[in-house]
């Protein structure tokens, strides 16, 4: 299998989640995923341009979108979920064309259109699907307890995201499931985590955290596994804070669903990045694994 | 009486009872507004509708047409307009060769409850005849065109090699 | 001919935005009108003895009447011009009412529309011909389609009119969606009490054929003489033997199956009786979990049956019957709790449907009539009711009102409180709809008396946390958001059609609505009428009705069966197809496409020619439009007639 | 053998049982056949086969209903005689169908233009060999040859059926399939590439020019209503007798909508038109339509349902308008 498509690691891609991009690509590497680079793709514009300037923030997003189509592709790939809706609320909306005219003139290549934008893991879902990654598996991730998590903005608003349940999705839950894990049901899995009020709010993002970590422990998870950057720094690196405002003692390991994935496909090491988080996961791991064998 | 000039064209409607001459009536039971340049002709059943009654229409100098029957599957006839699709189809796409823009003649299915759908339908055909414009009848092709037409068609006055 | 003109204001319905007395005027200028007027409301009496006055002072020969829908007051002026001794056909509508006075307030436009518009009636009058309807006898059986309470009342009132009924139920018994319920509001009278002496009435009436199991296969035929095809299905047990003694069902070994009748929160066995008061009490096999069916091998009912009724080659048998008039009475289906996955329904054990509450308060449901809850069949303290799960939600593609599960849940709180008294029942509501006699006061009994606490607003999301269920949503009225720990929640599924509603429709050859409710003649006039002769509505299959409303359209569903029965023949619409003998060569192209089967062949002086059998003509004219040589025409839609028109509007 | 020697031996021994046989003879010229109604075993010998055997006698065929007759077809007459069987207009018991491979027929009227290109009327020709390839009239002592692609009739350059596609005595070897000439459809080709308002003014003209003789329908061996054409009834009254270009074309657009789904391209309304008026090119593009939308090509095929007589619940290539 040698499907190819375009790959957009997202800013943080290249910074506080190096390890969710170093295990994408090796993951989808090992399941034969050919990830493509985009030559010189920018920023989506995130969350501070589509505050100020929809024009602005699609544009943004068309830029990358049409480097992809210069590269003759037809999709990119994002791990992202925020990068995600930009890319794809910037398509819907340059369907109408008058906003598209706004937006081609802020770009000096104008966006010819017709390049989809998917997750890892609806590209993971789609693209490879269960049957490899259930034949790929090396190391089962027998006896370890996860909870998925997948924040809420992975699938919504539906009509755009166009993929999985948005109350209750389960693309994580069967991709890890076929990994060999044990998959608990977590029924806050589209709940927020408090996004990016960790910097003028950390008290609403403490308790709507704490409140996913308190539901994770309750439903029995070793740990929680997650799909985007945000998410992953709100509970893992704030899991102190986390701890200090509500009197708890979390000590949850949160990792990227890749990671997990390139644990059971025997990935190396320094391509998984556990080092790179806060609550060390390897310790639960061994365990829980060590108890299944 | 004749079409208000610069205000109405002539467009003509065949509607089956059941669904559709329905669905006008609840359009206008909820008084949704419509352009008056439609003209309802009732007919029992969309199948009931010869092709031949709207080529006559359209041929007789008829701006627009504009067929509705009951929805395929609920067919007051049970079958009436799956055998009206077939023809109704056959005809539009039969109309251009004849000089006839296609555009003028349409065919859709409205139920007797879609009063909101007749309006939306009266109303965006309504238009489209409005940007078209009135048609003109093969009598009255210009002179210029016609003589062109004429000096094209060659060798034994056969369709033009 | 000489044609009379009859112009409507319809009081300032159309007088309003037509000049009704120029379109009069302009009228005298068509030919062969020797007469027209205006006048206030020509469907009133006096109106049309005016109609009929003219007649008769000018020798009027056909009538136009510009006014309201045809589909509306034809059939009353018709029978106006034959009381002044006209041809019930010699008359035609120009409908200058719901076409043109209120879909447009331009006055000139709208007089201009309606001069053309009576031109056409003309032109259509001119080539009109007296029609003279033929008889033909009536077959004085009905046939009720569904055995809930709809089907079961206007089965009862038919069958004590002196009619043969023929009732078909889906179900091995009757009883319906009420069968189920433990109370009835706004009385909180026990159900089965008051539905349970109905269906034995059903049973023990010597008028009544009842066909349980069974579904309609087939409808062929017309008013006054419809075949039915019912497809008996294949119970497994020969109910001539079975006696209901309950046997086999204590004897089957495989007894961890779904209830059905218990909307599935309780186990049955493979050979059941669905519940005590079942009517007929028989038994029935469900092959897809009878170890006999599955395995191959069991036998013990069959070992343990007293009367060896037991027979595992049956077969679905077809049988035919023929009646007059079909009530279709097929109920509703509830909505799949599971689509809103915000609230966990079918995930989450504790999240259940109202009708699933029910059978929990039912003495004869799965946990005797006490409320335990499915999981762990703990009693549950706080319950909260969730209103509007699959109604008014447009995002599910279900805008309607249920109508009854407002009610029934203040019901269901009532006697929460008065099984449990420690208990508290949430209410997350919309809006209360509560018209009915005694019906707003019960939901404020509910409230004030047994305590339910109303909170107006959504439900965000249901997430279980420990053996609680978290339920998350939104006091509109307080402006805050709310959080409750339940123990149980209690969804009100949205009423929806009953499954299979648009292919039955499709078979009686009525119309239903995008949802499947089947249509009504007219939503005042004729609530329980269909646009198919001889095809009556009652109950919920037309949209969600409570028991009263059910009741109600039972009866008057049965009155119209009996209206239509008082004669011994009917007549034949005339409006059919007929063969003009001498243009017909014989090719049979109208044969193939008559949806009825309505045309013949037959030979005349050697030569193949087509026949229309009238009684079966529906008048659709299908075969009119098919026939190159127009050798058989729809009368008073004649080819003629229909270009008539064409040529009255386009003719410059 | 010949092929013509052929037939007339097979016709020679059917002739007994059959009321007539329909074929061809020679006509008033040399450069016309006409059809011949073989009754004695006498009027065989005058049978003719070859190009000049430009008429459909299928077009006889139901005035024969009820008694047993022979009919001596092309391969493309041939497809005329199974849309009358198909729709139960002749009974498949009382026709007797002899063919033998087709070559090709001339068309009159390309023929008559080479001639004058030579100077020569037609009127004067006095005989006519078709040898392989080559067409040779010989007209006021002078021979001018042709090929035959030159002068053949347009359908013959897109023949799909050179040989019968039902027979009861096909005789000799079957005739070569046709490679489609590009020149085939120049009719629906020329009208492809006019504007809208060019074909109504097309229309216009040639209509101006029709004489409402009628000899199209007359000559469609598919025009089964015959004394009942709505052309000239008055219940119902579809059209008026004013000579008008819109009545005329309406006639036209009556013929060809009759026509949809049945007609075989025979192309006998078209040779049959006094004033040469391209009426063919109103059913070919009907014919194109009904193979776009349902994949159907009449008389091929007896036990077929025509296409406007049956229906699918769901249309496989009806896109409908949403509003």
């Amino acid at each position: 299998m040698s499907e190819a498509i375009a790959y957009y690691p997202g800013c943080s891609g290249l910074g506080t989640s190096k390890e969710y991009d170093t295990s994408t690509r090796a993951v989808c590497a090992a399941l034969g995923l050919s990830l493509v680079d985009i030559p010189d793709w920018s920023c989506c514009g995130s969350s501070p341009a589509h505050t100020k300037d929809h024009v602005l923030s699609a544009a943004l997003a068309a830029r990358n979108l049409q480097l992809v189509s210069d590269m003759g592709l037809k999709a990119a790939a994002t791990p992202c979920p925020s990068c995600l809706t930009n890319l794809r609320t910037a398509n819907h909306r340059c369907e109408a064309a008058p906003f598209k005219a706004k937006v081609d003139k802020l770009l000096d290549d104008p966006y010819a259109g017709g390049v989809n934008a998917v997750s890892v893991l609806q590209a993971l879902t789609e693209m490879v699907g269960l049957d490899t990654v259930k034949s790929a598996v090396r190391t089962p991730l027998k006896g370890l307890k996860v909870a998925c998590y997948y924040g809420c903005i992975m699938n919504r608003p539906p009509e755009l995201m166009a993929f999985d349940d948005c109350e209750n999705p389960m693309a994580m839950d069967n991709i890890l499931a076929a990994m060999g894990a044990e998959v608990v049901p977590f029924p806050l899995k589209v709940e927020c985590c408090g996004a990016s009020y960790g910097i003028p709010r950390p008290d609403v993002v403490a308790k709507l955290s704490g409140k996913l970590l308190d539901a994770a422990v309750g439903v029995g998870a070793d740990m929680v596994a997650v799909a985007c950057p945000l998410c992953q720094m709100n509970l893992d690196l704030r899991q102190g804070q986390v701890n200090r405002a509500g009197g708890t003692n979390f000590r949850m390991p949160v990792p990227y669903f890749t990671q997990l994935m390139a644990v059971a496909l025997n990935i190396a090491d320094e391509e998984i990045g556990f080092s790179k988080l806060c609550v060390d996961p390897r310790p639960v791991l061994s365990k829980a694994l060590a108890v299944a064998d | 009486m004749p079409v208000l000039t610069g205000k109405e064209l002539r467009i003509v409607g065949f509607l089956c009872n059941w669904c559709s001459y329905g669905g006008a009536d609840t359009a206008g039971v909820g008084r949704f507004n419509q352009p008056t340049d439609l003209r309802i002709i009732r007919v029992p059943c969309s199948g009931r509708i010869d092709p031949l009654f709207i080529a006559k229409t359209l041929i007789n100098g008829a701006d627009g047409v504009l067929v509705s029957g009951c929805h395929p599957r609920d067919c007051h006839y049970a079958e009436g307009n799956f055998y009206a699709r077939r023809r109704l189809e056959v005809l539009k796409r039969f109309l251009p060769i004849l000089g006839i823009d296609p555009a003028r003649f349409d065919y859709t299915w409205v139920s007797a409850s879609e009063g909101q759908r007749w309006q939306k339908v009266v109303t965006v055909f309504t238009e489209q005849i409005h940007a078209l414009g009135p048609a003109t009848r093969h009598e009255n092709v210009s002179p210029e065109l016609l003589a062109k037409v004429a000096s094209a068609i060659q060798g034994g006055n056969r369709v033009a090699a | 001919m000489r044609i009379g003109v009859f112009v409507c204001h319809c009081g300032s319905n159309i007088e309003g935005t037509v000049d009704t007395a120029t379109v009069a005027k302009a009228s005298l200028d068509f030919p062969e009108v020797v007469y027209a007027t205006d006048t206030m409301y020509a469907c009133s009496e006096p109106g049309q003895d005016g109609i009929i006055q003219a007649i008769k002072d000018k020798n009027l020969t056909g009538v136009v009447v510009a006014s309201c829908t045809p589909r509306m007051h034809e059939p009353t002026f018709r029978r106006a011009v034959e009381r002044a001794g006209l041809n019930r056909f010699m008359f035609e509508m120009a409908n200058i009412r719901e076409h043109v006075s209120w879909i447009g307030r331009d006055r000139e436009a709208n007089t201009n529309k309606s001069v053309d518009l009576v031109r056409i009636a003309v032109e259509k009058l001119r080539r009109d011909a007296p029609l003279i309807p033929s008889k033909f006898s009536v077959n004085k059986r009905v046939m009720v389609i569904g055995g809930g309470v709809a089907g079961i009342q206007a089965a009862l009132d038919c069958a004590d009119g002196g009619l043969e009924v023929v009732l078909v139920e889906r179900e091995s018994s009757i009883g319906g969606k009420m069968a189920k319920l433990d109370k009835t509001f706004p009385t909180v009278d026990c159900s089965s009490c008051i539905l349970g002496p109905k269906m034995v009435d059903v049973a023990q009436h010597p008028n009544i054929t009842l066909h349980a199991y069974s579904e309609v296969d087939s409808i062929g035929g017309y008013v006054g003489n419809f075949q039915v095809q019912v497809k008996k299905r294949a119970t497994y047990v020969d109910w001539e033997l079975c006696t209901g003694c309950g046997a086999c069902m204590e004897k089957c070994p495989s007894k961890k199956n779904p209830d059905a009748f218990n909307e599935k929160i309780g186990p049955c066995t493979s050979i059941n009786i669905p519940f005590p008061q079942a009517i007929p009490k028989k038994a029935v096999i469900d092959p897809t979990t009878c170890r006999q069916f599955v395995k191959g091998k069991c036998g013990v009912c069959a070992k343990v049956c007293p009367t060896g009724a037991i027979k595992y080659d049956m077969t679905d048998e077809i049988v035919t019957e023929d009646v007059g008039a079909i009530v279709a009475a097929t109920g509703y289906d509830l909505f799949d709790i599971s689509k809103v996955t915000e609230y966990g329904g079918g995930r989450y054990p504790d999240v259940i449907t109202g009708l699933q509450y029910e059978r929990l308060l039912s003495a004869s449901g799965p946990t005797g009539g006490h409320i335990k809850r499915p999981s762990d069949g703990k009693e549950p303290k706080n319950i909260v009711f969730i209103q509007c799960v699959g109604s008014r939600d447009k995002s599910l593609d279900r805008p309607y009102c249920s109508g009854f599960c407002c009610m029934y849940t203040a019901k269901q709180t009532i006697l929460t409180k008065d099984h449990i008294p420690d208990s508290q029942s949430y209410v997350f509501y919309m809006d209360i709809r509560s018209p009915g006699k005694m019906y707003d006061e019960f939901t404020r009994r509910a409230m004030e008396e047994y305590g339910a606490r109303y909170i107006r607003g959504r439900v965000a999301m249901v997430y279980p946390k420990g053996d609680k269920m978290i339920v998350r949503g939104a006091d509109t009225l307080a402006g805050t958001q709310v959080e409750i720990e339940a123990d149980l929640v209690v969804l009100a599924a949205g009423a929806e059609a009953a499954k299979g509603a648009p292919q039955l429709a499709e078979k009686l050859r009525i119309s239903y609505d995008k949802y499947g409710f089947f249509m009504e003649s007219h939503p005042k006039l004729k609530p329980v009428e269909t646009n198919t002769a001889g095809v009556y509505l009652a109950g919920s299959c037309q949209g969600p009705k409570d028991i009263p409303q059910s009741v109600g359209q039972g009866s008057a569903a049965a009155a119209k069966v009996l209206a239509l029965f008082s004669k011994d023949m009917l007549e034949s619409d005339p409006q059919i197809s007929r063969v003009d003998i001498k243009r017909c060569v014989g090719c049979g192209k109208c044969i193939m496409t008559c949806p009825f089967k309505a045309i013949k062949e037959v030979e005349f002086r050697g030569q193949k020619k087509a026949e229309v059998i009238e009684t079966v003509c529906q008048g659709c004219g299908i075969c009119t439009s098919t026939c190159p040589q127009g050798a058989i025409q729809l009368s008073h839609f004649t080819d003629n007639q229909i270009l008539a028109e064409v040529n009255a509007l386009c003719q410059s | 053998m010949s092929r013509l020697d052929a037939l007339k031996t097979r016709i020679k021994e059917a002739l007994p049982g059959l009321e007539c046989v329909i074929g061809w003879q020679k006509g008033y010229d040399a450069l016309h056949n006409t059809p011949l109604f073989i009754r004695g075993e006498a009027d065989v010998d005058k049978l003719e086969w070859g190009a000049l055997n430009v008429h459909n006698p299928a077009v006889y065929l139901p005035s024969f209903a009820g008694k047993k007759v022979g009919v001596v077809v092309k391969g493309c007459d041939s497809r005329s005689v199974v849309e009358l069987l198909q729709e139960k207009l002749i009974d498949r018991d009382n026709v007797v169908i002899f063919s033998a491979g087709c070559d090709g027929v001339v068309d009159i009227a390309k023929v008559r233009a080479k001639l004058a290109a030579a100077g020569l009327s037609a009127g004067n020709a006095e005989k006519v060999t078709v040898d392989g390839k080559t067409v040779t009239v010989t007209a006021a002592g002078k021979a001018v040859s042709m090929p035959l692609a030159e002068v053949a009739a347009d359908k013959c350059l897109r023949c799909q059926f050179p040989n019968a596609v039902l027979a009861d005595a096909f005789v000799g070897d079957p005739a070569p399939q046709v490679q489609a000439a590009p020149a085939a459809d120049a009719d629906l080709a020329a009208l492809d590439a006019m504007s809208v308002p060019e074909r109504m003014a097309f229309w216009r003209y040639h209509m101006d020019r029709c004489i409402r003789c009628y000899a199209c329908r007359n000559a469609c061996p598919m025009c089964v209503c015959r004394d009942h054409c709505i052309a000239q009834s008055r219940e119902p009254h579809w059209l008026s007798q004013e000579d008008s270009v819109t009545e005329k074309l309406m006639f036209q657009v009556v013929h060809a909508m009759h026509l949809a789904g049945r007609c075989t391209e025979c192309g006998e309304c078209q040779r049959a038109c006094p004033m040469d008026i391209p009426v063919l090119a109103l059913k070919k593009h009907l014919n194109r339509t009904i193979h776009d939308l349902f994949n159907y090509q009449a008389g091929v095929d007896v036990a077929a349902i025509p296409p406007l007589l049956q229906f699918k619940l769901e249309e496989d290539n009806i896109k409908e308008r949403s509003w």
